[in-house]
């Protein structure tokens, strides 16, 4: 389970080009920062605030007044920049951020994205996500192919939308997919798996690219 | 020029019940916990807060809202405090908790709006979701938007690191938040700050909130661990 | 000439109270600055980025990066802050300054402003007049009463507008003067005119107040 | 990470006869002059200029104008540049200078707008006004606004006081004016600065413009007499 985790963060990480402004979601997607090729300098943005995060902060080395967008105590790195919610967002709204990556209950072959109301349960609020979603210049979904079994990748998504048209790329254990205007292009296949087994896991009809190859890992 | 400095419970003497008051922070890192402690103390009810999130019990809004004092929370997320949804659900009519959820940076643009007189903002988060229902839509250069209207309150609640006698505040790290702009949203402003100095000891490019903006200094704010 | 303008420079003063946010505009109105009472302590905002503008700078110790909106290199007073256009424009547009200062071409009984163009005359741009007069908490006139003779003060306007039903007051050499829904109600006159006099330079039909009485000098 | 520095010629080397570029400062005074004075030295012309104002005969955007190189002023005062008004009432066709007025504070936020995508704002300003002509009127809470829409440039010009390596920058006085809306407004925009320092050297508190906005560091700006 961790291991699958870990590849999807990894197989992640490797997208994230030198000087890319980064937002991570809570969950799988902070762990992408653990993967960084060497050579690749990124800038992470937290939406509460910080420009240039740094890691997680040392027990006991922690300043109460620099958290992220997790609520954890973290760290700034050289040439870091705080600032205040409206200039955050107008960073993540204008198109500033290179990538964002977070997870999904559901997402369809047209890019549309649910993430945040399951039917009966607390909503607990889309925080940025729907800023997130529709500003980043590209956006990333990192999660486990299905939820135990159920598909999550959709033709169309079942529940209340976080926004629409707006996933270009879907990154779960089993592959590579992108959201294409023709439907969900699969570009790499984890070969742990048959063609047949990722289909079957799908809920929506995938296109096999010409060019598919195994998972980079 | 008026003495702005007072006692947190001098500060929220005027706040009553049914009041609107924005509060700074995010997951109560920016929140000033010794004007919240003191709005406890006056036990005034049926409040509308606007702020972030519902922090967590214990810390920032969250202990408002164990209080029983929040009748309105408009906030982006409240996934991080049970009793949230708790209150949501009573059966008790008159304890029921309304929540209205916005999008964070919509949130932020609002209440800025609110401050900067403009009548609202376009924003295209939330196009085509249900956080559009009962919005004007408004095609600009070919691509739709939210017209989102300027959110303002009664009081605001600011968490300064260093105010100056006139009220001039600066901000360290991540407490920044939401609390410039809602500086500027509220027609009675409060900082809680945890460091009080002269007037001219702020360097002018450094200041982020004007003293123009604060009716009220309360000294004594600690950095809070979460 | 010079006596004038200060006369009315002087008494506009009288309408800053202690801690008033004030913005003053180019020319007659900067000389209001010279006149403020004792013990009343205004703050004044230069658009151009400064709250708590001090005096002119002292020929030869000018600080070359500070200039209020009148290109002029000014001080600032402690407690000052500098900020970018579109904080200073919020904080404008926001009814954050209590008190606007400005000239008019002509002004009319249902407050509305023109002065900005002159009919085939270089029309040199708003600057950020309209943004003030639409966002002050309130407006102040402050111009000689006619312009060599021609009314400016109007029962209708016949310049283009600056804004529309925005004029609180008008301050003259003649007279002190309310905006009122019924129309421009004359508070105080200089004993240097008759009120017959001060009718006639005047394009609208004065009220004259009960509580009509002189100048304060 | 990427070299950011270089001359004011090579910063300027990939701007086009056409292009609209975004210029920094208040009567010249925020407004990087050694960019200016490789503008004019590189000598495109049909150029859109979006300024505050006109600058003066030999200041600022008042060389490009007197070069002749501006087709398009967007700006909100033109009156203490003599040139504009010669230029705009010219004859000869090509020549013509257009210009198109803007209030100060509509200008700020349509940058602002540009920058943070938004799809416009909300103003009182101008309603009644010609300004309004052609211009949605918007009702909002009883009142009225026009629907204002966001500008956007090719290229902007800062004028920096202190710019570390990354390109985070700080400005002095009232250098600031428009230049932090401006960085986040344009394709590719290009620091003036006074002063250049290692990254880490600017107190992540007193940052104004980031880094990742930035993708030219031009050193050697001094202060300059209007």
């Amino acid at each position: 389970m961790a291991d699958i985790k870990e590849l999807i963060a990894a197989r992640v990480a490797k997208e994230l080009k030198d000087g890319d402004v980064v937002n991570l979601g809570i969950g799988l997607p902070t762990m992408v920062a653990n993967f960084i090729p060497e050579g690749v300098d990124v800038v992470f943005q937290s939406e509460n605030g910080i420009m240039g995060m740094g890691p997680a902060a040392e027990k006991g080395r922690e300043d109460v007044d620099i958290i992220n967008a997790g609520a954890q105590y973290v760290t700034v790195n050289q040439g870091a920049m705080f600032f205040d919610s409206a200039t955050s967002f107008g960073i993540i709204r204008g198109g500033h951020v290179d990538v964002t990556v977070l997870g999904a209950l559901e997402v369809d072959q047209c890019g549309n994205l649910s993430n945040w109301i399951v039917p009966g349960k607390m909503v607990p609020g889309m925080g940025g996500a729907m800023d997130l979603v529709v500003g980043a210049k590209k956006v990333i979904v990192a999660m486990q192919h299905t939820q135990k079994g159920a598909h999550k990748i959709l033709g169309e998504c079942m529940l209340p939308y976080t926004a629409v048209g707006v996933v270009d790329m879907i990154i779960t254990e089993m592959g590579v997919m992108e959201v294409t205007k023709e439907g969900i292009l699969l570009k790499e296949y984890n070969p742990d798996y048959t063609l047949e087994q990722i289909q079957e896991a799908t809920g929506a009809q995938l296109i096999i690219s010409p060019d598919l190859r195994e998972m980079e890992r | 020029m008026k003495n702005k400095i007072m006692t947190a419970d001098e500060a929220v003497a005027t706040i009553k019940d049914g009041d609107s008051i924005m509060v700074g922070g995010f997951m109560a890192c920016g929140t000033p916990e010794i004007l919240i402690d003191a709005l406890v103390r006056k036990n005034v009810r049926h409040l509308t807060i606007i702020c972030n999130d519902a922090g967590v019990p214990g810390r920032g809004v969250g202990k408002l809202i164990s209080n029983g004092q929040v009748k309105k929370l408009i906030a982006s997320h409240v996934g991080l405090n049970p009793e949230v949804a708790q209150r949501m659900n009573t059966d008790v009519e008159a304890d029921k908790l309304e929540c209205i959820l916005v999008p964070q940076g919509t949130l932020a643009e609002r209440v800025r709006a609110g401050g900067a007189g403009l009548g609202g903002i376009l924003t295209p988060t939330g196009v085509g979701t249900i956080v559009a229902e009962g919005k004007q839509v408004i095609s600009v250069q070919g691509r739709d938007y939210l017209l989102e209207e300027p959110l303002r309150a009664d009081h605001a609640f600011l968490r300064g690191s260093v105010t100056d006698k006139f009220g001039n505040t600066t901000y360290n790290g991540t407490t920044r938040t939401f609390n410039p702009m809602m500086a500027t949203a509220a027609d009675n402003v409060i900082v809680g700050t945890c460091e009080i100095v002269e007037i001219g000891e702020i360097d002018p490019n450094h200041v982020v909130t004007s003293g123009i903006f604060v009716d009220a200094i309360v000294g004594g704010e600690k950095p809070w661990q979460i």
